[in-house]
């Protein structure tokens, strides 16, 4: 088949390491920050990290650079359909205007 | 070892090897939709009921679920080493890895059913039942705490589906029946199994940390 | 151009896929793509048949306001289980695995799917999941309407969850064939078939499993979600304990938009190929088919919010799902001005497959529009839950899928079975389907503008007569599709022997015999001549029916 | 013109100040879609004729799309699309957009019968009266499953959820009896669930008004629940700190959070606070309220806010006397609580 067939069977096995370490790093990085008060940027940073260490997964464990271009289109599909439902069902749920409960226009003391 | 032949309706290996490569991917894909909507069902919670996920997250087992992440990563590790030696054809170092990916597996599920334990000891059940809910009244905190019993609990029996696959794989490579050409099932196998480090990698921020 | 060299329109020397091997355990555990599509094919015409038989009596039901041969709970559980076997067990799996399974390997020129044990295993899962389906109608059946709102599908006290635990089965089922079909038109075509040169139905097969792949698990996960409700309480949409009612709307109808496209875009795929046939002529933009079915793939996943345009959504979210709902809109009116194009400079042959295509065009362009008016938002208000969308909904899905299913059944009956049906009687019984299907849904949608809501039992006096025609449409459509079970049944033994190519078309899967051999082509399919490069002239032996 | 074709397409007459905008856009959509089909089927029929197939001539030149064309085609549909989602989008707006001043009525949505409270107090079961030519709003809640609120005359329709206000108004042009449905499913007895709407003319109105709205104003019915939910072992009405604030002067005024906001003790405050306690706490106060989530319908809550907003002035007066008759029982207060599951 295709040249990258071949090029998928070999990676180092030392950057499969560093790899490895670097999302333990990584992972205790975050629960380090986890302690720090960042209030709102909390789940941002935390979210941040988790994005770096689902980066490197992909990369070097799953090789996902070397994949057939098919395979990288389905996993983008995939991933785009996740923020779309994502993003529009949060944002129903933000932009929901409360209903509020209009003034009971009290028989005695209306003004 | 006798050379492994292609099966029938592909013209050649590499043509099966590409063949089952791109359906897994598509596979994971779909599986990644089934965790989307508890996603945006946590997002559209957080929404709605910021003070009860606040207070949810203070109430979880931060350390078991930290040591769990650790154990996840470790094991993504390992089953990435599992298939290097494999294509290197060092078949027992490929089974001892796996055996150890196995181990880390298995003591993710352990260290997974001891925090339901410590949840059901100190009251929380799903479907807000359980004495915590008496005294923690804020609205919205039973909907995180049946959604982290929901999520977590799909994830552990993604986690059991993995180890059976992985078990299976070590099996097939110590009987010599999956060598250097055929890496690609294992491969498969190591995707699953990354596939479901990588929903834990966002699961542990959104219900330990923040 | 090379002229085409001598196709193999002579019977094959081997024997035809049915004949290779004949017991009944050959065909049940085959992994044969051509034998496991006439499998599906029998599965999803029972269901078929189960599902017109709950609508029949629902319309029975209709003759007066007041009961009539029937009580509301069974009422109610009957228009729950005619949703759930049509659309899950008869138009998801009908033409995609059915004509999907038969002809894609053989329209790329391949062998066999790409996962062939892969495929038997989906077909005997979809066989599991109408098992759990048949016993939960055993159990006393389900309520809640093929939606399953909460929170009423959380405390309906009907056989809720081994009906969801079926769905969710069928729903894997539609999800490995979906995997397996998509692998296999990327990796199985036949050497020098780029994929501009791919038969549109393949295309329109492998959009439909692009969405199969990435609606579906969605699904899956809601009736989980609802089954744990119903089975244990745990009311993760229960507003008393922070859920919210209008997120499992949001889930569901996720999936279900693009499963409404999963069911027409094969129908589609049908027409493109039996325009582009019966007027012998190369379809007038190749081009903007394709690009119009991937659009409904990837577009048809931003609009589901329209079903919920009155549940108490945003209405930020309402406008921008309103919007986007006209943007898929287009793909479809795209594809309806090419197809009629197509005809035009063409050798025009009138048989039933093209007689079906058009009640086709007829109808989905009245379900295309009424679904554009349905997406206009303030008219919505007024139609929303009324038989107005009953109504539309069955002129894309009745009028529209089903009629492609029967156009295909008719095109792809010399090709499956190696026999010609009679045209006088695929005439009638299109006759007979198109005024029985106009009769049925048309004042339906008088209903729906007077305001008649659905899924009712009783309705007011003043409805009654739109009602009764209803009725006795439904009753001459279900006379047609009698007729078609009839004489196409006859034909499987009595027809005259079919060729190779009785329709004189140029697409790939007219280049094999009739029925085709095991491995679909007797020796190495010469794809050279395009699937509609009408200019050459075929060599004599091609015999028109 | 409108007349005509309501009359053809079996719409039932406008009687709200929407049905003739949302009527036109119908008509101007369903024209298009009728002369679209036309003319398509039309030129089907001529291809079809003039492109027969002649004796055994079955090979055809190829026809290649003209960008342009199609260009055109595509654009000029997409724009009628276009325009459609815009007017659409702009009525669809207008009904969605509460006018101020709109009479209120509370509707509670029930398996299998509707509701609905009056602000003077009046209440009717399954008929709503309101008068003609004055927008009314209706804020609904339900106190089971899903419900629809459906007036096919007045071209309205909004779902009527649980654990949750959603609202619905308009503007009756034409006095009449109006048909009310329940368009989600809702269970067996869905389609007995049905409702009438008559539209009054403006004197009738007050009459139904005088004899209907009882002996006693919003407040004293807002008082009276406060009694029965125990509000004031911990609210005070004459202006003394207690376990929670004093309800005295209360209303209108601005209260400084326990997170520093400053936000006005309104209506919506007020009911909010009653629901959900902890979500805005006044500060120096414990967070120690229960919500009366499901313990107290709207009906209740609206008239413990009326209440509330009639000590504006100050420490409640006796000017709010009990008149010596005996208060008949709260409609509400006698239904059995708790049909919702646990």
């Amino acid at each position: 088949m295709s040249s990258n067939e071949r090029a998928l069977q070999q990676s180092s096995i030392s950057r499969v390491l560093r790899a490895g370490a670097g999302l333990l790093a990584l992972a205790a990085a975050s629960y380090a920050l986890s302690f720090v008060r960042l209030g709102a940027f909390a789940l941002a940073v935390a979210l941040a990290i988790a994005a770096l260490k689902a980066l490197v997964v992909l990369w070097v464990f799953m090789q996902f650079g070397r994949v057939p271009a098919s395979a990288k289109l389905a996993a983008l599909a995939a991933f785009f359909m996740l923020a779309l439902m994502l993003s529009l069902m949060a944002a129903d749920v933000a932009s929901r205007e409360a209903a509020p409960v209009p003034p009971a226009a009290a028989a005695t003391r209306s003004p | 070892m006798n050379s492994v032949r292609h099966a029938a309706q592909f013209q050649s290996l590499a043509q099966q090897d590409h063949a089952t490569r791109l359906g897994m991917w598509v596979f994971l894909g779909s599986e990644l939709l089934l965790f989307a909507g508890l996603f945006a069902l946590y997002a559209a919670g957080r929404v709605a009921h910021p003070a009860a996920f606040h207070e949810g997250v203070a109430h979880a087992e931060k350390s078991i679920g930290s040591l769990n992440t650790a154990v996840l990563l470790t094991s993504s590790t390992t089953v990435a080493l599992a298939v290097e030696s494999l294509r290197r054809e060092r078949r027992a170092a490929a089974v001892t890895l796996l055996s150890i990916t196995i181990a880390l597996g298995a003591a993710f599920f352990c260290l997974k059913l001891a925090e339901y334990g410590a949840h059901f000891r100190a009251g929380i059940y799903p479907g807000g039942a359980g004495s915590f809910f008496v005294s923690h009244g804020t609205p919205g905190l039973p909907l995180f705490w049946t959604l982290y019993f929901v999520t977590t609990g799909l994830h552990a029996v993604h986690v059991c589906v993995g180890l059976g696959v992985l078990g299976l794989s070590a099996q097939a490579i110590a009987r010599g029946k999956m060598g250097g050409e055929r890496a690609y099932v294992l491969e498969n196998a190591a995707l699953y199994w990354h596939l479901v480090d990588l929903i834990w990698i966002f699961l542990w921020p959104l219900y330990y940390l923040a | 151009m090379t002229v085409a060299s001598e196709p193999s329109f002579l019977p094959a020397a081997e024997p035809s896929f049915a004949r290779a091997h004949t017991s009944i355990r050959s065909w049940l555990l085959s992994t044969d793509h051509k034998r496991i599509g006439v499998l599906y094919f029998f599965a999803t015409t029972l269901s078929l048949a189960l599902g017109g038989v709950f609508a029949l009596l629902l319309r029975i039901e209709h003759l007066t306001p007041g009961p009539t041969v029937m009580s509301a709970m069974t009422y109610n559980r009957l228009f729950t289980l005619h949703g759930v076997t049509m659309v899950w067990l008869f138009m998801i799996p009908s033409i995609p695995a059915t004509f999907g399974n038969f002809l894609l390997p053989i329209q790329i020129g391949a062998s066999e799917v790409a996962f062939p044990r892969l495929n038997l295993l989906s077909f005997w899962i979809y066989v599991l999941g109408a098992a759990f389906v048949l016993l939960a109608m055993w159990l006393g059946a389900l309520d809640t309407g093929w939606t399953f709102y909460t929170p009423y599908s959380v405390h309906s006290p009907s056989a809720v969850v081994p009906t969801l635990i079926g769905i969710f089965i069928v729903g894997w089922s539609t999800i490995l064939t979906g995997v397996n079909f998509i692998v296999t038109v990327h990796t199985m075509r036949a050497r020098g078939l780029g994929w501009m040169r791919l038969p549109l139905f393949t295309w329109a097969i492998y959009g439909t499993s692009i969405i199969q792949v990435l609606a579906t698990p969605v699904l899956g996960l809601s009736l989980l979600i609802v089954s744990l409700d119903h089975a244990f309480a745990w009311g993760l949409f229960d507003p008393a304990r922070g859920g919210d009612p209008v997120l499992y709307q949001h889930l569901f109808w996720f999936y279900s938009h693009p499963a409404v496209y999963i069911m027409i875009l094969p129908a589609m795929g049908v027409v493109s190929e039996v325009i582009s046939t019966f007027s012998h002529k190369n379809p007038y933009s190749y081009k903007a088919i394709v690009y119009s079915t991937l659009g409904i793939a990837f577009v048809g996943f931003l609009t589901w919010g329209h079903h919920m345009f009155v549940a108490g959504m945003s209405v930020f979210d309402a406008g921008a799902f309103g919007a986007l709902s006209m943007l898929v809109a287009i793909f479809s009116a795209v594809k309806v001005f090419t197809w009629v194009s197509t005809l035009s400079k063409g050798s025009i042959v009138l048989a039933t497959p093209l007689w079906y295509v058009f009640g086709f065009l007829i109808l989905f362009m009245f379900g295309g529009m009424t679904g554009v008016a349905v997406a206009t938002m303030s008219l919505d208000v007024h139609w929303h839950d009324t038989y107005f969308v009953v109504a539309h909904f069955h002129f894309v899905m009745v009028g529209g899928t089903l009629t492609a299913w029967l156009a295909a059944l008719h095109y792809w009956f010399p090709k499956v079975t190696g026999r010609l049906y009679s045209e006088r009687w695929g005439l009638l019984g299109f006759a007979l389907v198109f005024s029985g299907f106009f009769g049925t849904f048309v004042p339906q949608f008088l209903l729906g503008n007077a305001g008649m809501p659905r899924r009712y039992y009783e309705y007011p006096e003043r409805f009654q007569l739109l009602h009764v025609a209803s009725t006795l449409g439904s009753w001459v459509l279900a006379a047609g599709l009698l007729l078609t079970v009839g004489y196409l049944g006859h034909a499987l033994w009595f027809g005259r022997r079919a060729s190779g190519n009785p329709w004189a078309s140029r697409c790939f899967e007219w280049r094999t015999s009739s029925p085709p051999p095991e491995k679909n082509f007797s020796a190495q399919p010469e794809l050279g001549l395009d699937a509609y490069d009408y200019t050459t002239p075929w060599p004599a032996s091609e015999e028109r029916a | 013109m409108l007349r005509w074709f309501r009359m053809l397409f079996r719409l039932p007459p406008g009687a709200s100040s929407f049905a003739d905008g949302v009527d036109t856009l119908h008509l101007f959509l369903i024209g298009s879609t009728l002369l679209g089909v036309l003319l398509l089927s039309l030129l089907t029929t001529y291809f079809v004729l003039r492109y027969r197939e002649r004796s055994g001539v079955r090979t055809t030149p190829v026809v290649l799309a003209s960008g342009t064309g199609e260009l055109l085609l595509v654009v000029g549909t997409l724009s009628l699309f276009v325009l459609w989602w815009v007017i659409g989008y702009r009525q669809y707006l207008s009904m969605r957009r509460r006018p101020a001043g709109a009479i209120t009525v509370y509707v509670v949505a029930k398996q299998w019968m509707w509701k609905f409270s009056h602000e003077n107090g009046a209440l009717e079961n399954n008929v709503l009266t309101i008068p003609v030519g004055r927008p009314v709003e209706l804020l609904m809640t339900s106190r089971d499953v899903i419900h629809s609120f459906f007036l096919p005359a007045m071209r309205v329709k909004q779902d009527v959820l649980p654990g949750r206000f959603t609202t619905l108004w308009f503007k009756p042009t034409a006095p009449g009896r109006y048909s009310l449905f329940c368009a989600e499913y809702c269970g067996i007895s869905h389609s007995a669930m049905l409702g009438e709407v008559r539209v009054l003319g403006a004197e009738e109105y007050q009459r139904f008004l005088a004899d209907s709205s009882g002996a006693h104003s919003l407040a004293e019915i807002g008082r009276e629940a406060a009694l029965k939910h125990a509000c004031f072992s911990c609210h005070t009405v004459d202006g003394q700190r207690h376990i929670g604030p004093s309800w005295s002067r209360l209303y209108g005024s601005v209260v400084t959070l326990s997170n520093g906001e400053q936000v006005s003790a309104d209506a919506a405050y007020l009911t909010e606070s009653m629901m959900d306690p902890a979500a805005r706490v006044v500060a120096g106060y414990a967070p120690v309220m229960p919500t009366y989530f499901g313990s107290l319908d709207s009906s209740e809550a609206a008239a413990i806010v009326a209440y509330i907003r009639s000590l504006e002035q100050g420490p409640s007066s006796p000017s709010v006397r009990l008149p010596e008759v005996v208060v008949p029982p709260l409609v509400a207060s006698s239904e059995p609580k708790g049909d919702l599951h646990p």
